[in-house]
């Protein structure tokens, strides 16, 4: 085994990581997570068209490659006359992707707190809204933890993806060190090395959430 | 029609006619009752009779098909077409005058017992949290719970739950207090603590409707006992009566399977 | 799709069109897309340092003979068309094959590299020639016109991502054989990842690979052109080969 | 928009999808349950060093991009001596991953079966392997439908990949023809268009299995 | 329905010096009882007293720390320690023996009612599908749920279901019958349907263990009844006599509780 190339490529693979994988993530599950609320709120609307639209995007996200979705909003809109630099492009995709999965997600979960919760709150007097954000959401929160934890483990990989439109990332860092050295086998274990360190550290954040939302309820 | 002779002031809650259907089915077929105020009123009847139903329909969780509702004198009326807005305003004005206790006690199971009594007076009403925060906490230690009150829910047992969904409800200071078989998910040894509590709150005045199979706590403390089934009120009266000597056969049948079920 | 066709918006705002030599000068910049991962002609010194290779030098002197400066983007093979179809770039230099498909729906410019095929195999093979692959199993990249060449001669075409598979796949005895350029395995050779392999034959086809221009870009085409000429005149294009390749390959 | 291309590529990508994806989907998904089922009564077995494998496994399979694990087992694992052909390779990489992603789906659901079940097995007079075959996975599978079809959709675009690895499917269909028509974004569209008619079929199946095992549960 | 009449002689079943704990909390303190051949136990006491690990114990729901179990004449020893075979044989020398009832019916949500009752003797105890059904018919005739053999649980009143985990229970032909509180997450006006389908069993004949508040069955069914409180058995004695007279002030203060819950 090539240990120089393994131990020069990690600089640059850090860097990728760093500098384009993680930080895209993050944006991208911030809003996608935005995006899958309104999503899931507007599939269980009793607004027909309203439920309509919101399950024909869900299906469309989840039903069609990522990659053609990348291609679409960053090489198919500017015949449009919309151009957008790569990293906004790809946040784009990415979070609507993430929406897309999520909302599902989410949807479930706010359909798994018992029908008494609303009551409960409508009988102390909130509205709807408020019986949403200050009672269901919470407590939907803690049952959807580990679903979106996977969701966004899913994101991190698929964030290799934005390679095809001109965003640096960790996976794009391998590929330009296995073209040049022709160890792309080496190189790319190394780099899901690195992708497996980042799902551990989200894991682990993942356990202490749930450990954290988890303190209102008994344990068997 | 309204049972209350000895009240000369109109009642606090009225309802006229009151009808809901779930679909092809009829629940309510017109639900005539009067509450006056400081009164106690208990709902007896066999399961699927209603009750819960009426009950929902006070704290308007439900939206009668027909019928209307009279709270302190003002008409809500089910039976007239009305705006969305309208339906709205419905909905609040007897919410706003009621709190409901239920048979599964629904606390926030992500809130602390002094955060599940505060939430409506300070997220709702918009009260200043010390002064929310020393009113629950003066109520919970008059229900024997001070020392819980930073504990979560499933910290307590089934009576303890049910304490805390009371003074919950008693926090929002309504002027009508409903009870939706308070007791019959708790222990047996436990009920009476529950039951205790409900007593001394007829006692100060609240004016509460109460649904129970515990016909030892209707003998006592109710002051009209109306009997349901099948969507109708069969039979009304005050509990030494009703619940001694009943006068419809449905009645009779309906309290000797209570009291002697193994015959 | 905006590959084509379909034309919308007008002037210098619609992708479709062209470039002009005046709005690349006007820009100040040249855009040109390139794969990065294409060792000699379109990589990464060391595989993380600066962008370099034989294409992207010739870009660059081209640029500068335009008085422009050289911008690259990187970009997947998927999406290098998808991106000079969408305005995301001026131009293509990525070793592009000029064939009479891509001359329907793309400029080019004069070549600047031409590069016999080799017919690549096991050093214990039997195979002499192209005419012997027929029945045979290669591993083809999509990016040249040496798929079509292996097709042609009756192989049985594996497509592989690209050249580093076909190298691994031909040494695990997974294919009979690659036909590639031959510059790219000489350099291979050099850099010694060619243990067990020769070259059985050279092919009598010659790739050709031009700079790729959005239909349309007359002026920026015959600008291009003529950059290049001058490049081929002053020793530039037969330096660069030299240096990537120990001799000149632009004719 | 080139017409002509557009139907002249139908059949191919068809072919792909019928012939590649598909085929491949429903036999990675098979497999990938069974090893799903055997990962998540590994991670919860009171064997410790058992539960620690399957955890690892899991961690791994889910935290290291697919591209690279069909590259370990198809460019990789000849180096060591094994050698298999594109269609292998690509089944045993796709079931890999579904097993991991489904494990902790299977593992959810079975926990979420009251604990009363499996007593009310025992007391029949069931071994614990017949109270799990015959009382609770059946009560499991309903809560892991609509999470495995989630897993099932994405491993159909997951398929895609096998293209990297020789496996003549939908996408590398597309990408051939892309290649030699230079209309990437036109034939990646119709391409996704073929992944969204497939996932409108799974999830229409999903709806009706769902129908299927909630014929014993009550309806709000 | 067959029960088993042997020879009086010998209990069906005796426990010696069961202990049980969890954790540190100490749950059953050295509980001793007999269930004669024929015999309904009642066992009461309050919440947590350790009523439930009783029953766990000799369905071997749980397994107990130390003590000795006899069923029939052959002695199960849980002090001594024990290779997993032998506590496997343990384990199915005792779920052989006995079939359970639990207060949540616990009935196979997936399966119909006749699948319900058939699924141990087919599966388990390995009888023909025909004669199993046919006798399992039977048996939900018996109990008035003729008509629902083909249904899925959720489609049946709490009642309803209840009768059905009886009748799983009955199919399985155990010598010993275990009931966890029955009656108490039902209705109250059911409660008797559950209450006399019990009573008819005893009256044929099954020795029977049976969890209950309902004092009304202990009086009149029970052969015994044992008091526990803390994981001891406080008293024990004849319903007559414990329930009317009791002799320890702990039995006292409890069934004061639960007969007068508002005093
Ligand atoms: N949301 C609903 N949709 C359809 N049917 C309903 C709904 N709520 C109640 N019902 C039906 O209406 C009838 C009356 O219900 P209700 O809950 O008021 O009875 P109840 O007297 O409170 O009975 P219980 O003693 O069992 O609580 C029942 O047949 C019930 O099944
Ligand atoms: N699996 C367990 N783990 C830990 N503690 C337990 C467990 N099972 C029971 N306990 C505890 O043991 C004590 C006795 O429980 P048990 O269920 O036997 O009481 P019980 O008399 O049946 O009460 P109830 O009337 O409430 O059913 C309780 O304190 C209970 O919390
Ligand atoms: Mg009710
Ligand atoms: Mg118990």
């Amino acid at each position: 085994m090539d240990w120089n190339l393994v131990i020069s490529s990690l600089g640059p693979l850090w860097g990728g990581a760093l500098l384009g994988t993680i930080p895209l993530s993050l944006a991208s599950f911030a809003l996608g997570l935005v995006l899958a609320l309104l999503l899931a709120l507007a599939r269980m609307s009793s607004i027909v068209p309203l439920a309509a639209l919101a399950r024909l995007i869900i299906s469309i996200v989840r039903g069609t490659p990522m990659l053609v979705q990348l291609f679409v909003i960053f090489y198919g809109l500017p015949s449009i006359g919309v151009v957008l630099p790569p990293w906004p492009s790809a946040i784009i995709a990415l979070s609507i992707n993430v929406g897309g999965y999520a909302a599902e997600v989410i949807r479930a979960a706010i359909l798994s707190v018992p029908a008494g919760q609303w009551e409960a709150g409508y009988t102390v007097g909130m509205s709807r809204v408020t019986t949403l954000r200050r009672v269901i959401l919470p407590q939907a929160a803690r049952v959807s933890v580990p679903p979106l934890s996977n969701t966004f483990i899913s994101l991190v990989k698929d964030t290799s993806l934005a390679a095809t439109i001109l965003v640096t990332e960790l996976f794009r860092e391998a590929q330009r060190i296995a073209a040049f050295s022709n160890e792309f086998m080496l190189i790319y274990i190394e780099a899901a090395a690195i992708y497996w360190i980042i799902c551990l550290v989200l894991s682990t954040a993942q356990g202490r959430i749930e450990k954290r939302l988890d303190r209102y309820v008994a344990h068997a | 029609m309204s049972p209350t002779p000895e009240s000369a002031s109109a009642p606090l809650l009225r309802t006229t006619g009151l009808r809901k259907s779930f679909g092809s089915l009829e629940v309510l077929k017109g639900i005539d009752l009067a509450v006056p105020r400081g009164r106690v009123l208990v709902l007896i009847g066999p399961s699927g009779s209603g009750k819960t139903t009426v009950l929902r329909s006070l704290n308007a969780l439900e939206v009668p098909d027909a019928g209307v509702i009279e709270l302190e004198g003002e008409a809500l009326d089910f039976a007239a077409p009305a705006s969305k807005k309208e339906r709205q305003r419905q909905r609040e004005t007897l919410r706003d005058a009621s709190g409901m206790v239920f048979q599964h006690y629904n606390l926030f199971p992500h809130r602390t017992v002094l955060q599940n009594v505060t939430e409506g007076p300070i997220v709702v009403q918009g009260r200043p949290r010390a002064e929310a925060e020393a009113e629950a906490t003066s109520l919970l230690e008059r229900v024997g719970l001070g020392d819980k009150r930073d504990v979560y829910p499933f910290q307590l047992s089934g009576g303890q739950q049910q304490r805390v969904g009371i003074v919950r409800a008693l926090a929002l200071k309504p002027k009508l207090l409903l009870f939706d078989e308070p007791t019959s998910a708790l222990d047996p040894e436990i009920v009476g603590d529950v039951l205790t509590i409900m007593k001394q709150l007829a006692e100060e005045g609240w004016t509460m409707v109460v649904v129970t199979h515990e016909l030892g706590f209707a003998r006592e403390v109710a002051d009209e006992v109306l009997f349901l089934d099948g969507g109708v009120i069969v039979e009304r009266g005050a509990p030494q009566q009703l619940l001694r000597d009943p006068r419809q056969p449905r009645t009779r049948a309906f309290l000797d399977r209570l009291l002697r079920p193994l015959d | 799709g905006s590959g084509s066709g379909g034309d919308s918006a007008g002037a210098s705002a619609s992708p479709k069109a062209g470039r002009s030599l005046e709005q690349v000068q006007k820009a100040g910049e040249l855009v040109i897309a390139t794969e990065g991962t294409y060792r000699p002609f379109s990589y990464h010194e060391s595989g993380s340092g600066p962008l370099t290779g034989y294409d992207v030098e010739v870009a660059t002197a081209v640029a500068k003979k335009l008085g422009v400066k050289a911008k690259f983007q990187e970009t997947q093979f998927d999406a290098i068309f998808a991106g000079l179809g969408a305005g995301r770039f001026d131009v293509i230099a990525n070793q592009i094959s000029v064939n009479a498909e891509r001359e329907k729906k793309y400029d080019f410019s004069t070549p600047y590299s031409v590069s016999p095929g080799a017919v690549i195999v096991r050093s214990d093979s039997d195979i002499t020639g192209l005419a012997d692959l027929k029945g045979k199993t290669t591993a083809q990249s999509l990016t040249s016109n040496w798929y079509q060449v292996a097709q042609d001669a009756g192989a049985n075409v594996e497509q592989v991502e690209g050249w580093a598979q076909a190298l691994e796949l031909l040494k695990q005895s997974r294919v009979d054989a690659t036909v590639n350029d031959k510059l790219t395995f000489l350099d291979a050779k050099k850099n010694g990842e060619t243990d067990g392999l020769k070259i059985a034959a050279d092919t009598d086809d010659v790739s050709k690979s031009a700079i790729t221009l959005r239909k349309g870009s007359d002026t920026l085409t015959a600008a291009i052109d003529k950059a290049l000429a001058e490049l081929a005149a002053d020793g530039t294009l037969a330096k660069l080969g030299e240096k990537y390749f120990g001799q000149d390959i632009s004719k």
